[in-house]
């Protein structure tokens, strides 16, 4: 080992802040801290200038007050004498029902279209070509309002189905399509194991619970039996009869009945009622969106290189397993990174809720809250807080995925 | 050949065998529909299936469109002239085209000012926009912002010929000082800029608005499609310099610079645009010094650049990415300073990647500019959803009104997205 | 005071306006516009027509104030708000007052930190309903389905009526009235609540208004007014009192017409008074001895505004009622000009 | 290309052509669009025959070798592999292709799936072998090809010439009597082009059936027992690889043999 001696003492002079690596970093950073600060200080003082000038203070207190307004769609018990922080929390799950509903339903319409888009039939993929740059470039805004006139309009209004010869019938009896949503029959148990009607519902997923292990079992068995003696068994019967067999049984101990919506004075009456709001804004985002996934699972499946699928199609693999067990699987690492960010502009895009009506959290606490006590400042803030968090959240879940499938490389 | 043990081996073809057409079955029309519509019979449900929802659409617009009504003043004359059958009543189209196109406040005689700034929009941006065009032309787009802006608020000339000059004095002062040292020259075009601000401000004359060739008009009298186009345009061109350097930011080794720029663009990456942009309508007055106070567009246009230049910076990161390590070390073994290497080295072949990506973010933004028609702008939909269709004479005209604004945003934004394919096909085999 | 040629340029250019810290009457002097916020659009109230021109109720009044301070009624900014939007217009300064029908309420008053100078029209919420559905009072409309235009006082009013009577609905709040309007018609929903105005200005424009029908329930006040910020008094005695000149001035007699007439001296001092012709009511005011024959001038006076705009004879088709002079059994009474 | 020189003595005592005919080719023919790709194409290889194809890029090499396991589809004559005619029939076509094994230029093992995974997929999936069985079978064959302790790594942890040779062992699996390759070692650097040639003589001397479309000329002079020289989409000249090289008959072989050993 040698020694090291301390290099040659070094008198600091004022040139070596921008000229030496060793303070250059720090001298930027230091100016930047100071500009940043002297931002932050003439933003905030103008702010609190302007508000005592007007006589406002921020506080966030009036989240406590009663709210004063109904809500035509909630998740949780709430009515106009609940407080504003319960209105934003309603607020809260609409948006969160209708970005799931639209996440959902865009990767199907995504998935759909995507793959016919690359069909060899010239007219079906022409026509997703069509799908995907008529909607790709039209402003989601448009297309929301678009889609709830057309709600309004084409379908029929409950009046339509009054008197002896109505304009509409129900589907089946006991569908009614209207231009305020559609109702469905909502299941009840007639004799079930609790009287509350949640618990039994519990009862009821506990049973899917159960058949989903069983059916993991069977699966499990069959890759066992395929690794055993070479052929896979097949499973789709008994998988088929652990899902429904035990699901059935419990339907009718528990006596399944359909409460059929009916035509009560204004309205129709019992059932399920999914809003004209949500079904516009759902469907609005579901095929916006769905045109960017279809695109991006285009990209993705065209990114496997046709090499790929020659050497599985060479090897004697049909198309059906190429697919599943080539295609997909890489596929998948190229897709779903853009199709998370297609989840978030999902979102952030439901905010556009307030053109079509729906109580989502931008038209409870950024609208009407907003309105009704002029906190603009504070509604606006918890506003982009709980966009931040979701973004936040659903950014942390795909780094996640990312880091758990990326490809081992040298 | 008369030595080989395996004769039946040896083979030399006497002629060359000259191409022939393919055998009849897979030439033609008969052949195409085969393969491309009728190939197997999923295939084929499927092409009938795609050719009835074509015949659906077609049966339900086509006799809208084609008894389309044009020449009413009012919905009530459009029902009586098509008296129960369905059609369209295009009228609030032609008579309420100007509203749908430059707002209902424009000054009708000055229509030609924002037409012209538009037709010479297309010429600044064309040398971005096409390598190929002579580098020159980049003065004239250099030059535009400042004449566009005179050109749609009119007022004093010498309002943006200051601003100009100050931008010039900058880059003078940059170009003689900044050879030396980066950081002189950089903060000396500050000054200079400003210096050149402040005495050409004060040389303003006060009347100078009042009596100016082109008359001024005010922001808030700007609408319908061109404020979108404007709030496009102007946002897009503002926020790539502050893109750029929020990506140059992000991959500081600085720690403190490049947390700034990351909670900034996670920030507002993270927030809906239409939050921003309430921001700009209840809560940006607030934070402008009390005495004086910002007017609408510039808070918007301020929102939707802090928005757009996360994104951009985003795209600007991918493309400082993409370019090889090698680039960077190669330009540190020549010498060269960071500023000179980013400017020189990196940053045209960073942008030049990126180039399909900022404009994937700017058809985006452009699209998301109606969105200001939710805090009562009257852009393109605002117009639409506010004056037009709360008048006595057109209320209740959705369809066209909406189709239009539809058709309008489609064929904008699917030429840009053609663009950026062509350029897309460009780069990859320039890379090659 | 010239900060920069950037703020500079921004404020010659109507980007920026610079709002002097003097007061509000001397701010619009020296810019030569007055700043109102209306509506985006409610026919007869304040509508942009086709050619840009705003006309309607609340506009006559900001182009009164106008002419009274800067002697010009077309020398406004029509500035559209939203519900959203009005009160942080007005707060921030960026419009001089606000007419837009805005209801006078305690906390929007005290709370809010704002000033209403008056009523020009005594509204109150109502409810319109389709013929057809054999409504004849609100009381019946439990289960209903309710078109309310969001960000006003109606939502709240419609939670406590309801409440109040114990029956349901279930509300579908909309951003615009023409929005509101499209659903009504289409039957989304069974009825349309907004103020009685609104909903009579709004039927107006119906294909067949006879078929639907406003319900005799008037289930709120809703007195509305301009406004003004808080604190700065000589605006809003200005804005106040052009007010109360247009309404003082049909109760005294004092039209359009005759007004040249009327300006030269009359026997009523009072009608010397407000024009100008006998004391300095003006000068007291800031302004000059024309002040509120201008802003008569400009659109005529209360009766005049409303006949034009909102009367009888128009589309929308309002009856004075509560809007009538009191002397007339309504509840218009302008303090004297004394 | 140049000629390599092996260090090893080639054993052609194995290297014995069957009576047996393993693939015929009659009169084909094959249009890309109208474009005439394949030419009136006769060809008959024996079990245990090592073809070489070669000719300039373009000629049609890869698109004739591809058709034998039906990457692509011909037009007119016939191909019959093992006594199986190649036809629309998808029984026909599974039975061809788990018969002959291909190795690509870039040889497209799959990057989500183990070196192992890649060897026992076809076995598992086609063959319906047991799991136990196939992973005997993959360490046998990668062994073979002298790389089994990389059994566990994904291809991208892989040289080129370890890929390919995976890539090799990958078809082995499937036991197929005849072999395809198509340019297995033009996209690899020199070194590991040896590695790779020596795993391909190794196969020949166990007598595997190989059709190999190659550059490498001294692979040919030495393996093969049948050249072909193929031009503009049909086989212009074919012979035992020392007459070929030596003495080639037709002005398009010769100018081509002079480009590519001419330096």
């Amino acid at each position: 080992m040698t020694i090291l001696t301390d290099p040659p003492k070094e008198s600091f002079r004022l040139s070596m802040l921008i000229y030496d690596t060793r303070y250059r970093s720090l001298t930027f950073q230091a100016i930047t801290a100071a500009v940043l600060a002297l931002c932050i200080w003439y933003l905030g003082n103008n702010l609190i200038q302007n508000l005592r000038a007007a006589g406002l203070n921020i506080a966030f207190d009036f989240l406590g007050d009663p709210s004063g307004y109904d809500i035509n769609q909630r998740l949780v018990e709430y009515d106009s004498q609940s407080t504003h922080a319960r209105a934003a929390l309603v607020g809260l799950l609409n948006t969160v029902l209708v970005a799931f509903l639209a996440c959902v339903t865009a990767t199907v319409f995504g998935v759909i279209a995507g793959v016919l888009r690359l069909s060899n039939n010239w007219l079906v993929s022409k026509l997703m070509a069509a799908y995907v740059e008529i909607f790709r470039n039209i402003p989601v805004l448009i297309w929301i309002i678009i889609i709830f006139t057309i709600m309004t309009a084409v379908l029929p209004g409950p009046r339509a189905f009054r008197g002896d010869d109505p304009a509409s019938s129900m589907l089946f009896g006991s569908f009614a399509f209207t231009n305020r949503g559609i109702y469905t029959p909502m299941p009840w148990f007639e004799s079930g194991f609790f009287a509350s009607a949640s618990l039994n519902w519990l009862v009821v997923l506990a049973g899917l619970v159960v058949s989903w292990i069983v059916s993991r079992r069977i699966t499990a068995w069959a890759t066992a039996k395929q690794e055993a003696t070479g052929v896979r068994p097949k499973t789709m019967l008994p998988v088929l009869a652990v899902w429904l067999v035990p699901f059935l049984v419990l339907m009718l101990v528990m006596g399944l009945t359909w409460e059929i919506p009916a035509l009560k004075g204004f309205n129709f009456q019992g059932g399920i009622k999914i809003g004209g709001p949500l079904i516009a804004l759902w469907f609005a985002l579901s095929i916006y969106t769905g045109a960017f996934i279809a695109e991006n699972v285009r990209a993705g499946i065209q990114a496997i290189s046709k090499g790929q699928t020659e050497a599985a199609a060479a090897l004697g693999l049909r198309p059906r397993r190429v697919m599943n067990l080539v295609v997909l699987p890489q596929a998948l690492r190229v897709i779903i990174p853009p199709l998370i960010s297609q989840y978030l502009n999902i979102t952030k895009n439901s905010s556009l809720a307030i053109a079509v009506g729906y109580a989502d959290i931008t038209a409870t606490l950024g609208g009407i809250t907003l309105n009704q006590t002029g906190r603009a400042i504070e509604s606006v803030l918890l506003l982009m807080l709980f966009y931040l968090t979701a973004s936040l959240l659903i950014s942390f879940g795909m780094n996640l995925y990312n880091a758990s499938v990326k490809l081992k490389e040298r | 050949m008369s030595d080989q043990t395996s004769t039946s081996v040896a083979f030399v073809a006497k002629d060359t065998i000259p191409p022939s057409p393919p055998p009849g079955r897979e030439t033609g029309i008969v052949k195409w529909l085969r393969e491309n519509l009728f190939s197997n019979i999923p295939n084929s449900i499927l092409t009938i299936v795609s050719l009835y929802v074509i015949f659906i659409v077609l049966k339900n617009t086509m006799p809208w469109i084609v008894n389309g009504v044009w020449t009413t003043s009012s919905l009530s004359q459009c029902r009586e002239v098509l008296n129960g059958e369905t059609g369209a009543c295009f009228s609030v189209l032609t008579e309420r085209w100007n509203q749908l196109l430059y707002g209902f406040k424009y000054p009708v005689d000055q229509y030609w000012r924002p037409n012209l700034a538009l037709l010479l929009m297309i010429v600044a941006a064309a040398p971005v926009l096409f390598f190929d065009l002579p580098r020159k032309l980049l003065l004239f787009t250099a030059v535009y912002p400042f004449l566009a802006y005179w050109l749609i608020w009119g007022g004093s000339v010498y309002v943006p010929l200051i601003a100009l000059l100050g931008f010039v004095a900058a880059t003078v002062v940059f170009q003689t000082f900044g050879k030396g040292s980066f950081a002189i020259g950089f903060f000396g075009a500050i000054v200079a800029a400003f210096v050149v601000w402040m005495v050409g401000g004060a040389l303003i004359p006060e009347t100078a608005s009042e009596n100016a060739l082109l008359s001024p008009v005010p922001s808030r009298d700007l609408g319908g499609f061109m404020l979108n186009l404007m709030l496009g345009a102007t946002c897009v061109s503002l926020s790539l310099p502050i893109g750029i350097v929020l990506a140059l930011g992000r991959q500081s080794d600085m720690p403190l610079i490049k947390w700034v720029c990351v909670i900034f663009i996670e920030f507002v990456r993270g927030v809906p645009l239409i939050t921003l942009l309430f921001v700009a309508s209840v809560m940006l007055s607030y934070f402008f010094p009390p005495e004086s106070s910002v007017d609408l567009f510039l808070r918007v246009v301020i929102m939707i650049t802090m928005f757009a230049s996360a994104y951009i910076a985003e795209v600007i990161r991918g493309g400082l990415a993409a370019l090889p390590k090698g680039q960077y070390e190669a330009a540190d073994s020549i010498g060269l300073a960071y500023p000179q290497a980013m400017r020189l080295i990196i940053l045209p072949q960073a942008l030049k990647i990126s180039i399909p990506g900022i404009v994937n973010v700017a058809v985006g933004l452009f699209k998301d500019t109606t969105l200001v028609s939710v805090i009562s702008m009257f852009d393109l939909v605002g117009m639409i959803r506010g004056p037009i269709l709360a008048s006595t004479e057109w209320n209740g005209v959705y369809w066209e009104l909406l189709g239009f604004a539809a058709l309008l945003f489609f064929i904008v934004c699917y030429g840009i997205s053609q663009y950026s394919q062509w350029l897309e096909r460009r780069l990859a085999t320039d890379h090659r | 005071m010239k900060k920069s040629v950037i703020l500079g340029a921004l404020t010659v250019a109507g980007l920026a306006a610079g709002a002097a810290a003097a007061g509000t009457l001397d701010d619009v002097k020296a810019r030569g516009k007055l700043n109102c916020g209306v509506t985006t659009g409610l026919v007869g109230f304040a509508a942009p027509d086709a050619n840009g021109n705003w006309d309607g109720f609340d506009v006559g009044v900001c182009r009164a104030v106008a002419a009274a301070v800067l002697g010009d009624p077309n020398a406004v900014e029509f500035v559209p708000t939203t519900g959203k939007t009005r009160f942080t217009a007005l707060a921030s300064g960026e419009i001089d007052m606000l007419a837009r029908n805005t209801t006078w309420t305690f906390s929007r008053d005290v709370d809010l930190k704002f000033e209403f100078v008056g009523v020009n029209y005594y509204d109150g919420q109502g409810f319109m309903i389709p013929k057809e559905l054999g409504v004849s009072s609100a009381k019946e409309l439990d289960g209903a389905t309710v078109c309310i235009q969001t960000g006003t006082t109606t939502e709240l009013n419609l939670a406590d009526f309801f409440r109040a009577n114990n029956i349901s609905y279930e509300p579908v709040p909309i951003e615009t009235n023409a929005e509101a309007q499209q659903q009504f018609l289409a039957g989304a929903c069974d009825v349309y609540t907004t103020d009685a105005s609104g909903l009579a200005a709004t039927r107006a424009t119906f294909e067949n208004p006879g078929d639907y029908a406003v319900l005799p329930e008037i289930i709120s006040k809703e007195p509305l007014g301009p406004l003004v910020r808080h604190g700065d008094n000589e605006w809003g005695d200005v804005v106040r009192w052009t007010l109360n000149a247009l309404i003082a001035s049909e109760e005294l007699g004092v039209t359009s017409a005759n007004l040249e007439e009327m300006a030269k001296g009359t026997s009523n001092p009072e009608i010397n008074r407000m024009m100008g012709t006998e004391g300095s009511l003006g000068e007291m005011l800031g302004l000059d001895a024309d002040w509120a024959k201008r802003a008569i001038a400009a659109g005529g006076n209360y009766g005049e505004l409303f006949a034009k705009n909102i009367g009888e004879e128009t589309p929308v088709g309002l009856a004075r009622g509560l809007n009538a002079q009191w002397k007339n059994g309504g509840l218009l009474y302008s303090p004297p000009f004394r | 290309m140049s000629d390599l020189n092996y260090d090893r003595q080639i054993d052609r005592s194995k290297m014995q052509i069957g009576s047996e005919v393993a693939i015929e080719i009659s009169e084909m023919n094959k249009w890309y669009g109208t474009f005439h790709v394949l030419r009136d194409i006769n060809l008959t290889v024996n079990s245990g025959e090592r073809i070489v194809i070669c000719g300039p890029s373009g000629s049609g090499k890869s698109t004739l070798i591809r058709c034998i396991n039906r990457l692509e589809e011909h037009q007119a004559g016939r191909i019959v592999v093992d006594g199986t005619e190649l036809t629309n029939d998808l029984k026909n076509i599974d039975k061809i292709r788990s018969e002959v094994g291909m190795c690509f230029q870039h040889f497209n093992l799959f990057p989500h799936l183990t070196i192992l995974e890649n060897c026992t997929l076809a076995p598992i999936w086609v063959r319906k072998t047991p799991k136990k069985e196939a992973i005997e079978t993959a360490m046998h064959y990668l062994e073979k090809v002298k790389i089994p302790d990389q059994a566990n790594k994904y291809p991208g942890q892989l040289s080129g010439g370890q890929q390919q040779r995976v890539a090799i062992a990958r078809s082995l699996c499937m036991k197929p009597r005849i072999m395809l390759f198509d340019e297995p070692t033009s996209a690899l650097d020199p070194e590991m082009i040896k590695e790779v040639l020596d795993t391909m003589i190794e196969l020949a001397e166990e007598g595997m059936t190989m059709i190999c479309v190659t550059h490498e000329m001294g692979f040919a002079r030495q393996v093969a027992n049948r050249v072909i020289f193929m031009d503009e989409g049909q086989i212009v000249e074919q012979n035992e690889p020392e007459e070929f090289f030596n003495n080639p008959k037709s002005e398009r072989t010769k100018l081509f043999l002079s480009q590519i050993l001419g330096h």
